[in-house]
């Protein structure tokens, strides 16, 4: 998928664009979507993240027409499609498990869409339909434009075969393919890279990634994945509770999250939380620790505090400027070593990352302080919102 | 516009449900209208018909509420019918259960000729039946018969077996088990295939030493459920024995192979007394009935679904 | 068996010409005991189209026996593919009076010219007549006969041409026969036939009846009955009849191995050919012990089912024909039946000479003065019935119930299933 | 999977199989060597294997003209065909829409398909016969082919089936612009082609075989199917000619068995598979 022959699409300004309005969607009594806006420019790849059972996999069902919403609604391209069939939406979608049609040649696959769309129903009946006038010169057409996505994705040699006769990699580029050959407003896919081992996942990233640039069509992409969502996205949307958290490019949501749920879900290892005080003057108490935060805090607010493993940095033996604690686990993984460290009265360790090659400083079950720099710890208050200081909070703003 | 947007568009949508309830109906639809002509409606057609006098062809019938049932409890026929049909349940099922499942484990003993063996077995399952009663009937003659040629090979007296009411039902239960042995063999074989290999090399760690040891911790525990299942379905088709009968013996001699089925067919189609006809059919019903939910429920503890 | 091929060939060829024949107009015709009567029903066909140009007749596929071809007259009455002309046994007339099916043939006959002229007596009538009116003409009509082996019966020391009359004269014969050893059997009756024509014949004989009077209660229970329950419990017991079925002892006797057989005299023909001379034989009248003994009048009768007056027209014809003088002639020629008709007994012309050579066949003629209607069920269970009388017979002749036994069960059967 | 049986548990497995398998072709043999012999030679009552005067040709003649039998086959094979493409038809679309759509009633239909899955056919037998009558479609091959166009095993198998084909494919289909119908022809249908075969074979064996509800409804012999006309052959020559009358039971069981033994494995999984689920 180096070279990409396909010209890209004259840009209509709207056609792409998706909106959605207060989406609900319940299945009996489970609330599965509680209302999503979203606003999705034309041409931008949007992923949409979250846990499973969050309501991502529904959002994107609804969006393709393969679900109803209970109430909300969703427009393609500045045009309402609710009352509207998947096939009437213009949209192309690539499934978790590739959907493709097993009794079907992989050319046959890539054509269905074009032949639905293009052929009547008395030219698709099987052997008299060939007969009935115009079908040629449009099935050649068809062929022409089959070939010319098989060549894009590079799976020319395959196009006799039936997809049981496919490697997971080769089936995922078919799914692709039958997709992109129909030219829709949006892309939709279902957590497309799932079924892929590690290896191929990572080199697929890519490859949809410039497969986007090159169509410049919306991308509508599901998954629970974050670094999915943070390799190939321009915005991500991260989805609990069948809500959107935040919507931000993923450089914002890995270090400002909004929400404490955020914060937790993006980043590996998780980032650490420690309860934590106002004191009611400028700064939190974290176990004793002073963290200067500026912000309007009746003193003794609980709030939570927390930081990434790798923002914080460790010391042996007992340290006044840091969290003392006992180390209980070294995780070597030749470039990062982490460090799991118990904290007294505190369930879960807090992780620290250190030089691997620090590694004979820390023996396991030794005392090790753990030094949190306060301008990279966030701030949460009990319910899980972020809170910001002062000054920068009027900054984000206009950010 | 956001405000617009977010208006749904109500029935829009409501004619896309409706859309998919009317492509529902009309895929299911006609084959839940013929459901209901040619199984709910006449269900429950015979249960009434069994109340009444209605005799086929007549111009009216009338209620005559449990007279029929009343009627075929006194009648030797029926009680011989019914008896019948319980011994030849009785028989045929353990007898071809019991031979199914030692062909099919004898066959996968081995390797050598399996496909042969097993073709042969299931030979029986395939052919048809009337075709070969007509053909049992020509090796039964008493006198120009396999089997009573072969008996007096070897210094035996045969019998006169289907018009001797000694020998009659058990013949007919021979020929049941010879048609339904091959049926439970392939059933068995697929039972016996989805026994994981572990389990014997599991039971052969723990100590089991002899095939014996390893049918009784192994084989049969896992074949358990299939049994029953097996068991239960022949029961089923047993109870449903009715062309031997019709080509063969006619019921007889002196209704000493008279079955349910055939007590039914010649109340109903051959003396036209179609009340009583339906009556029996219900108590043939209640049987297969009693036995189905017997099936479904051993089903339901092995395979799950719905 | 080749002239059923030939029969079918026919067909073929018809069915291949039938533009030809399309302007005729079809009589289709049903009849029992294609082993009696294929041969008799292809020459009359023969023949009454040879009459009748306008007319083709189409013969349906036989009936087996008698109430194979009741149940299956009744089946086509409801699935409206009667034949135009149907024969029917004689006591089964009922079922399709009853039901509607049969049409009355008075106006046929009244409008026939000297109806009883053409030798259709009042006694013959009488066989196709219900509650007044006139729906079978009888084509085809039996006595129960006994049929001998002369070489057996010479063997055990019998003179066949002074056979007893009696029961107990045949039985003594019998055992005699019986005791020649081999796998000779002395006397077979033929209980089966038509599940209880030969049970109405013991029962008649000794004087009885079927139903009272009234036909609301089972008179086969009475004193005659009982002597004809015992009489075949002999038969079993003294006699050594053994538990054959019908058909194996026809074959046994055809084969030489029975000596005393009792038959209906429609067999002639058939044991004519089935001995084929291989040894001889003869008939005799059938024991009637009683004073007051009947014999019930076996055979058939033709109805007729055709529904509109065209179809109508050809079924009239062709009963006329099967059962007037000329078919009987054939009729009696080709089975072993008396003739229906009074006309062509003594006719010169037509039975009289075939009597003179066929001794045989005048047994029947001497039993008429003993001949009375074949008794017919009423009730809409007629069939059943039967089946019954002959489920409980079949557990007598098998020696698995006491003959009284027996007797009483039947009655007690038969009584629940007739019209209270 | 087991352990291989000793050199005495091998020839005992053979001996005790061979006789097993003896008594199972004993009738089929019989049956073809009886329908090579002359009428001379079968009543003669001693054990002779082969016949001394071959008169297979006459035997096989004689079964094929005396009665039509090739009419009868025909009528077979119509018949089962017929039953066969109408449950497919009728079946499918509805197993379908029980294992894929949600529409309000599914519960219930499909509760009663389970419930008539329990009525065995002898019991509606009488019913459908006095419907047939008031229509008059008796004696017809409607009458042999429609009361079985509904098959509730056949739908309860499908729909088994059809849960186990992943929904993303139905999506896809439908996003592809595909109606229902669609769906149900050009993607289900194909899927399902190995369930499909298993129950056909199911079917036609079941049909072809069938005597019970042919001898009810149907009277004229031009619909007579091959159970039927082997009975009414031996009906109509008092079941005595035993040449041609094995010659006819050879002819009626022989399209069968010929398919079995060239697609064993399949017809072998077709019946266990649809017995487990029937």
């Amino acid at each position: 998928m180096t070279t990409v022959a396909l010209a890209p699409r004259v840009a209509e300004g709207a056609r792409g664009r998706v909106t959605i309005r207060g989406l609900t969607k319940s299945f009996g009594a489970t609330r599965v979507l509680r209302g999503v806006d979203l606003d999705i420019a034309d041409g931008e790849f949007v992923t949409v993240l979250g846990p499973s059972g969050c309501g991502k996999s529904t959002l994107m069902r609804i969006i393709a027409g393969l679900e109803r919403q209970d109430g909300g609604s969703v427009a393609i391209g500045g045009r309402a499609v609710d009352a509207l069939r998947p096939d009437q939406r213009d949209i192309a979608m690539v499934f978790q498990s590739y959907a493709l049609y097993p009794h079907l040649t992989v050319r046959d696959n890539i054509a269905l869409p074009l032949r639905m769309r293009r052929l009547t129903f008395a030219q698709r009946l099987p052997l008299v339909g060939r007969l009935v006038p115009g079908v040629r010169p449009t099935e050649r057409a068809i062929d022409e434009a089959v070939r010319r996505v098989a060549a894009v994705l590079q799976i020319e040699p395959l196009l006799a075969r039936k997809p049981g006769q496919l490697s997971g990699g080769q089936k995922q580029r078919v799914a692709v393919g039958r997709a992109m050959v129909r030219e829709p407003r949006v892309f939709l896919m279902d957590e497309p890279l799932s079924n892929l081992d590690a290896e191929l996942r990572v080199h697929m990233r890519a490859e949809i990634a410039e497969l986007h640039r090159a169509l410049a069509t919306t991308f509508i992409y599901v998954t629970h994945d974050q670094a999915e969502a943070m390799t190939m996205s321009d915005r991500v949307v991260v989805m609990m509770d069948g809500r959107p958290l935040q919507v931000a490019p993923p450089a914002r949501i890995y270090d400002d999250p909004e929400d404490i749920r955020v914060a937790r879900f993006v980043g590996s290892p998780r980032i650490n939380v420690l309860p934590a005080a106002a004191t009611g003057r400028g700064s939190l108490d974290m176990r004793g620790l002073e963290l200067p935060f500026d912000a309007d805090l009746a003193a003794g607010t609980a709030v939570q505090a927390a930081f990434r493993p790798g923002m914080a940095t460790a010391v042996r033996g007992s340290d006044p400027s840091g969290l003392a604690g006992v180390l209980r686990h070294r995780e070597n993984l030749g470039s990062d070593l982490f460090l799991h460290v118990a904290l007294p009265g505190i369930e879960a360790p807090v992780v620290v990352r250190v030089d691997p090659t620090a590694v004979a400083d820390f023996p396991v079950g030794e005392a090790v302080s753990v030094r949190v720099p306060p301008a990279h710890a966030l701030v949460f208050d009990a319910a899980g919102a972020r809170l910001r200081p002062r000054a920068s909070a009027a900054m984000r703003r206009h950010g | 516009m956001a405000d617009a947007l977010a208006l749904p568009a109500p029935a829009a949508m409501r004619r896309r449900g409706f859309g998919e309830a009317m492509a529902a109906l009309s895929l299911a639809g006609p084959a839940m209208a013929l459901m209901v002509l040619f199984l709910v409606g006449p269900l429950v057609v015979v249960v009434l018909l069994s109340a009444t006098d209605y005799q086929l062809g007549a111009r009216s019938l009338s209620y005559v509420g449990l007279a029929n049932y009343a009627e075929m409890f006194a009648d030797r026929v029926f009680r011989k019918s019914l008896e019948n049909t319980l011994i030849y349940v009785a028989i045929v099922v353990p007898a071809s259960v019991a031979l199914g499942l030692g062909a099919a484990l004898l066959i996968e003993a081995g390797t050598s000729l399996r496909a042969f063996y097993r073709a042969v077995y299931f030979l029986p399952v395939m052919a048809t039946l009337i075709a070969m009663a007509i053909v049992w009937e020509f090796m039964l003659h008493p006198t120009l018969g396999l089997i009573n040629l072969a008996l007096r090979e070897i210094g035996v007296e045969g019998y006169n077996w289907l018009q001797d009411r000694r020998t009659a039902l058990f013949t007919l239960c021979g020929i049941g088990v010879w048609q339904s042995v091959g049926f439970n063999m392939v059933l068995f074989m697929a039972g016996l295939t989805a026994i994981p290999g572990e389990l014997y090399e599991a039971a052969a760690v723990d100590g089991a030493r002899t095939g014996l040891d390893r049918f009784r911790t192994v084989t049969w525990p896992m074949l358990g459920p299939v049994t029953l299942f097996v068991v239960v379905i022949t029961a089923i088709r047993s109870f449903q024995v009715f062309d031997t009968v019709q080509v063969m013996t006619k019921g007889g001699p002196n209704r000493a192979t008279e079955v349910l089925l055939y007590t039914m067919y010649s109340e109903g189609f051959s003396f036209f007394r179609t009340g009583y006809a339906a009556a029996v059919t219900v108590v043939f019903l209640v049987f297969v009935l009693a036995l189905s939910l017997l099936k479904t429920w051993v089903l339901n503890r092995r395979v799950h679904y719905a | 068996m080749l002239s059923r091929t030939l029969l079918m060939a026919a067909a073929a060829a018809a069915l291949l010409a039938a533009p030809a024949a399309a302007q005729k107009t079809k009589v289709e015709v049903q009849y029992p005991l294609g082993f009696i009567f294929d041969n008799v029903f292809k020459d009359i066909k023969v023949e009454f189209e040879k009459r009748n140009p306008d007319y083709e007749v189409v013969y349906r596929p036989a009936y087996k026996e008698y109430e194979d071809a009741a149940q299956t007259a009744l089946r086509q009455a409801i699935t409206k593919q009667l034949p135009d002309v149907s024969f029917q046994a004689i006591n089964l007339q009922r079922l399709f009076v009853d039901r509607g099916i049969a049409v009355d043939l008075g106006p046929f006959i009244a409008a026939e010219k000297d109806w009883k002229g053409q030798g259709y007596s009042d006694s013959m009538m009488a066989l196709g007549t219900f509650a007044g009116k006139p729906y079978g003409l009888a084509f085809a009509v039996s006595t129960p006969i006994i049929y001998l082996n002369e070489d057996l019966v010479r063997k055990a020391g019998g003179d066949p041409e002074n056979f007893p009359a009696t029961w107990d004269g045949i039985f003594e014969l019998s055992k005699k026969i019986h005791a020649l050893g081999g796998d000779n059997v002395g006397l077979y009756h033929s209980w089966t036939i038509t599940g209880n024509w030969m049970w109405q014949a013991l029962v008649m004989s000794y004087g009885g009846t079927m139903m009272s009077a009234d036909e609301k209660k089972v008179a086969f229970d009475g004193p005659a009955g009982q002597k004809a329950i015992d009489l075949m419990g002999t038969m079993i017991k003294d006699a050594k009849m053994p538990n054959l079925a019908h058909e194996a002892a026809r074959q046994s006797f055809f084969a030489g191995k029975v000596g005393i057989w009792t038959e209906s005299t429609s067999l002639l023909r058939v044991a004519d050919e089935g001995v084929g001379g291989k040894f001889k034989w003869r008939t005799a009248v059938f024991p009637v012990p009683a004073a007051d003994g009947r014999l019930p009048t076996g055979g058939a009768a033709a109805l007729m089912f055709a529904a509109t007056p065209e179809r109508q027209k050809g079924a009239w014809a062709f009963m006329k024909f099967v059962s007037g003088a000329d078919g009987a002639t054939m009729m009696v020629k080709g089975t072993g039946y008396m003739p229906p008709n009074s006309l062509p007994a003594d006719d010169p012309a037509r039975l009289k000479p075939f009597y003179a050579t066929k001794p045989n066949h005048l047994t029947s003629l001497k039993q008429q003065k003993y001949m009375t209607p074949w008794y017919a069920f009423p009730g809409d269970n007629g069939l059943k019935i039967i089946a019954v009388i002959k489920d409980h017979l079949q557990s007598v002749v098998d020696g698995s119930t006491a003959p009284r036994t027996a007797l009483a069960a039947m009655t007690k059967d038969v009584q629940a299933l007739v019209p209270k | 999977m087991r352990r291989p049986l000793g050199p005495v548990g091998a020839v005992l497995r053979h001996v005790v199989l061979m006789a097993g398998a003896a008594v199972m072709l004993a009738p089929f043999v019989w049956m073809v060597l009886t329908s090579f012999k002359p009428q001379a030679e079968i009543l003669v009552a001693e054990l002779r294997l082969l016949p001394t005067r071959w008169a297979a040709a006459e035997n096989y003649a004689t079964a094929m003209t005396r009665v039509p039998m090739l009419r009868f086959l025909v009528n077979g094979a119509v018949v089962t065909a017929a039953i066969f493409v109408l449950q497919v038809l009728v079946n499918l679309p509805c197993a379908y829409a029980l294992a894929k759509l949600r529409f309000r009633g599914r519960g219930v239909m499909f509760a009663v398909v389970l419930l008539c899955l329990l009525i065995p056919h002898h019991v509606v037998a009488i019913p459908i016969y006095i419907l047939f009558h008031q229509v008059g479609l008796l004696d017809s091959y409607a009458a042999l082919v429609l009361p079985f166009a509904i098959s509730v095993f056949g739908i309860f198998l499908m729909r088994q089936f059809f849960m186990t084909v992943p929904n993303d494919l139905i999506d896809a289909a439908r996003i592809d612009g595909l109606g229902e119908f669609g769906i149900v022809w050009r993607i289900m249908l194909p899927t399902a082609v190995p369930a499909i075969t298993a129950f056909g074979i199911f079917s036609v064996v079941a049909h072809w075989n069938d005597y019970f509800w042919p001898l009810i409804v149907v009277g004229s012999e031009e619909l007579y199917t091959p159970p039927l006309g082997v009975a009414f052959f031996r009906l109509n020559d008092q079941g005595t000619e035993y040449g041609p009358l094995m010659a006819a039971a050879t002819i009626v069981i022989l399209p069968l068995v010929a398919a079995f033994l060239v697609a064993q494995r399949r017809f072998i999984e077709g019946i266990t598979f649809t017995g487990m689920k029937n």
